[in-house]
C-alpha cells in the first residue's frame, strides 16, 4: 500500500507496453548517459555515502520527478542533492559561483584505479547473527512495508509483498541491512533470505496458478505466520 | 541528508539535462573531486569491455561443462569470478536455470539492479517504468512483447532484485547443439535471454 | 499495494507541504478551468456514461500524464477519451477534421435546464438487499484492493486501506456499486458502510494513538474479520 | 471503453490546456452536442452562486437553531435540503461536529470528491497530490501547514470520500457569541473550517 513512494510501483496498473530493445544495442543511448554513469560512479568512490543512501536520494526525488524524468537524469538529481547534503559541494557552486577546492580531493578516483576498484565491487555480506529461519520455513512479511528507524525512510520491501505469507528457500547469510545503512545508522546486518511467494497470493486470481514471485528479504522483514 | 527535502539542490542547476550532467561533471572537477581521465576509464569499461558476452560466456560454459554447472549451483559468485567476472553489481551472484516447467525472469521493481559484471549496463526497457510495474504481476503478458510465448504448463518464477543478489538467467540449450563448442554456443544467447524476458536463439537461424 | 494506480496515492511519501488558499479566492483559476469544468459537466448531461465511468477514465491516464497534468487537464483528456469511447465523437474529429453534427444532439443539455439539473444531482441510493453488518459490527476490508469483475479496473478501496480490521459506525443503505457500474456492468446496488480504522493500524506507530480513518467501503469490500 | 486504451485518444488535441479545452468545446458545440449558453450557465452557477456561503449558513443555522441541529444530525441531506441545497455533489451529506476533544478532517484520496452544494468547487490544495497522499497518514503536520496546531489530547478523525456520501465539517463555535444572530455567526465560518483545514475565525479579530 501506499506507505510508500512512487518508486515502488511493482504491480502498478495504467503503464503501456515495454518496448524491447536489439540484442546488440549500444549500452548509452545518449552521450551524456555516459557521462551521468561515470560522474556518479566516480563521486560515489568519494566514499561519502552508502548505495542505499544514494538510491534513497533517488527515491526521495518528487513524485513528479522522479516519473517524468529518465533514468540518468535521476541519477545526476540525486547525485547533486548527496553532494550537496554531504557537504562536498554548495547550493552556491551548484548556482554557478566560483567552486572552492575540496578537502576531499585526496580520496579522487584515480584513472588507473578505475579497473581495480570496479572490479573489485563491495561486497555486501557481513558477519553476523545466524539465521532465524531456514529453507522450507513458511514466514510472513511485515506491513505496511515502511522503514522502522525514520517515518518514510528507505525500505526493500515492495508495497506489493507487505503481510503476505510465502516460503523461505535460501538463507544467503547477514547482509548489510539497507534500512539503517540509507540513514547513517551503521550495517546492522541481519540474515538475508530469498521469499518465494506464490503469484496468486500476491495479485489475486488474474495470477496464473503455477507461477511465484521472489524476493530477497531482511531477517527484521520476515515473520513467523 | 536528503531525506524529504523539499528544497531540492538539484533544482538549481541547468534543466537540460545534457547541460545538467555536464555543469556537475565541470564543478566536480574543478573541485578536485573527479578526475576526468578516470570518467572516460568508467566509460570504456561499461561502453566496451563490460557487456553481455561475459554472461554469454558463462552460460555457454554451464551447459557444456558440467563441474562448472555443479560449481555455479553451489556457489555462483565463485564460479564466475574464475572466469574473471567480478566487481561493482556483481558481488553476490546466484543463476536460475530455465528447465522444461520452469521459466525464470528477472526485474528489479524498486530501481533498476542488474548483474552489471556479467550483462553490463541495463538496456532501457529493463530500467522503464512499465517493465517495472508489469513484470512481477503480469510476467506473460510482458514476455508476449518481447515474442516470447511460454506453454501453459511452464511455470514462470519472477526473481525481484530487492537486496544485492544479482540474478543471471541460464536460458535452455537449444536442441542439435550437441556437438558446439563453447564459443559458438556463445552465439546463441542473446542479452534477453539472461534476464529471462528472450530465449537463447535458434541455432538454424542463427548466423 | 500497487495492484492499482497513480491516483490511489493516499498515505504516499515525497510529496512536499500542501499550499493553503486565501478563503476567498476565486473557484477557478484560469478562465479555462471555468470552460474545462462546464464542458465536462455539460458533456456529462448527455448520458452516456456514470460518474464511476467518468472517473476511471481519468484514473486510466498513464501515470506520467495523470503526475504531470493539473486537475482540468485531467478532466479535458478524459472526457475526451470517453467521447470517443462512446462513439460521440471520432478520432478524425478530434484530430481537426470537419465536425458531423451528433445524432445525439437531442440529448443536450439546455441553458435553461443547467440550474434544475445541476440542483437535482443523480442520487445513488437504490433499493437493494438489507445489510449484513451493523454499527459496532468489526470488519475487514479485502485485499488486495482490486476490481473483482475486470482486473484493473475501477474500485474505491483505496490501498492504504485494504486487509485491514476496522469497525462499522454507519450504514447508508444500499448505493451504486461504482466497480460494476464504472465497466457498464449495471449498477448491483449494495449496501454502504462508514468503517472506522485506528490510524495506527494503517500507518504504524508513527501515527497518534487516537486518530481514525473512516472511509466508505460498499459490502463487497467487506468480510467478517 | 478508455480502460487502458494505451492508444489515448486525447493525444490528438493540441497540447497547450486551454486550447485543448477551446478545441473540445468548439467540437461539441459543432456537433450539437453542448449548448454555449449552457456552458455560461454552468460558470454562472459555480463562480457566483454556489460556494461557501451556503455551508456557512448551514453552519451558523446548527450552531443557533438546536432542532435544526437536531435534523441536521438525523439526515443532513434532507436538513440542507431545507435551506435549498441540493444537488450535483451533494446528493448524500453527513455532518461533523467538532468537539473539544474530536477534530474532523475530510479528504478525498482517490480523486477530489467536495460537497459542491455547500461549499462549492474546491480549492486548489484540495485537489493537490500533496493533499490527497498527506491528509489520511499525516493531518496533523498537514493542519500545522495551515496554522492549525490542536492539543495533543484531541483525537483527528480523517474522512476519506471513498464514495458519494460528501462530508461537512462542522467547527466549534466560537466563544463569545452567544448573542450573535445567524448571519453574523456566518461571517465566522471559513471555507477551510468546513473542510477541518481550519476553524472557526476568532470573533475578536472578524470585520
Amino acid at each position: 500500500m501506499p506507505v510508500t513512494r512512487v518508486h515502488d510501483m511493482g504491480g502498478r496498473h495504467g503503464d503501456g507496453p515495454v518496448t524491447p530493445a536489439p540484442q546488440d544495442a549500444p549500452p548509452f543511448a545518449r552521450p551524456w548517459h555516459a557521462r551521468a554513469c561515470a560522474v556518479t560512479l566516480a563521486a560515489g568512490a568519494l566514499g561519502l555515502w552508502s548505495i542505499d543512501r544514494a538510491r534513497h536520494a533517488r527515491e526521495c526525488l518528487s513524485p513528479a520527478d522522479y516519473i517524468r524524468f529518465g533514468y540518468y537524469e535521476k541519477w545526476i538529481a540525486a547525485l547533486a542533492d548527496l553532494l550537496v547534503a554531504t557537504g562536498a559541494v554548495t547550493r552556491e557552486e551548484l548556482r554557478g559561483a566560483p567552486a572552492t577546492p575540496s578537502p576531499l580531493a585526496s580520496r579522487r578516483l584515480a584513472a588507473a584505479d578505475v579497473a581495480p576498484v570496479m572490479g573489485r565491487g563491495s561486497p555486501y555480506g557481513r558477519d553476523g547473527a545466524g539465521p532465524r529461519f531456514a529453507a522450507g520455513d513458511p514466514v510472513r512479511t511485515r506491513r505496511p512495508a515502511r522503514n522502522l528507524y525514520v517515518s518514510g525512510g528507505h525500505t526493500r520491501l515492495p508495497a506489493y509483498a507487505a503481510g503476505h505469507s510465502g516460503t523461505v528457500i535460501r538463507c544467503h547469510g547477514a547482509h548489510v541491512l539497507p534500512d539503517a545503512s540509507a540513514h547513517g545508522l551503521g550495517e546492522r546486518p541481519e540474515p538475508l533470505y530469498t521469499v518465494a511467494f506464490r503469484a496468486a497470493d500476491l495479485w489475486g486470481v488474474s495470477a496464473h496458478p503455477a507461477d511465484s514471485v521472489r524476493l530477497d528479504l531482511w531477517e527484521s522483514y520476515l515473520e513467523s505466520p | 541528508m536528503p531525506h524529504d527535502d523539499h528544497d531540492h539542490p538539484h533544482s538549481l542547476l541547468p534543466p537540460d539535462p545534457a547541460l545538467r550532467v555536464k555543469a556537475l561533471e565541470t564543478l566536480l572537477v574543478e573541485k578536485g573531486l573527479v578526475d576526468p581521465a578516470a570518467l572516460d576509464a568508467i566509460i570504456d569499461t561499461y561502453a566496451h569491455e563490460v557487456g553481455p558476452r561475459n554472461g554469454a560466456a558463462v552460460v555457454a560454459r554451464a551447459w557444456s561443462d558440467p563441474a562448472f554447472l555443479d560449481r555455479l549451483r553451489t556457489d555462483a559468485t565463485a564460479a564466475v569470478a574464475e572466469m574473471g567476472f567480478t566487481g561493482r553489481q556483481g558481488e553476490h551472484i546466484v543463476a536460475l536455470e530455465n528447465t522444461a516447467t520452469v521459466h525464470n525472469l528477472v526485474v528489479c521493481t524498486l530501481c533498476s539492479c542488474y548483474p552489471w559484471t556479467l550483462l553490463g549496463i541495463p538496456p532501457g526497457w529493463y530500467k522503464s517504468d512499465a517493465y517495472r510495474a508489469r513484470a512481477a504481476r503480469d510476467p506473460r503478458a510482458v514476455l508476449s512483447e518481447f515474442g516470447v510465448v511460454l506453454p501453459a504448463a511452464t511455470a514462470v518464477d519472477v526473481w525481484d532484485s530487492t537486496a544485492e543478489i544479482r540474478y543471471l538467467v541460464i536460458p535452455r540449450r537449444p536442441e542439435g547443439t550437441q556437438e558446439w563448442g563453447a564459443d559458438a554456443l556463445a552465439g546463441l544467447v542473446t542479452r534477453d535471454s539472461m534476464v529471462g524476458t528472450g530465449l537463447a536463439r535458434d541455432p538454424g537461424t542463427c548466423p
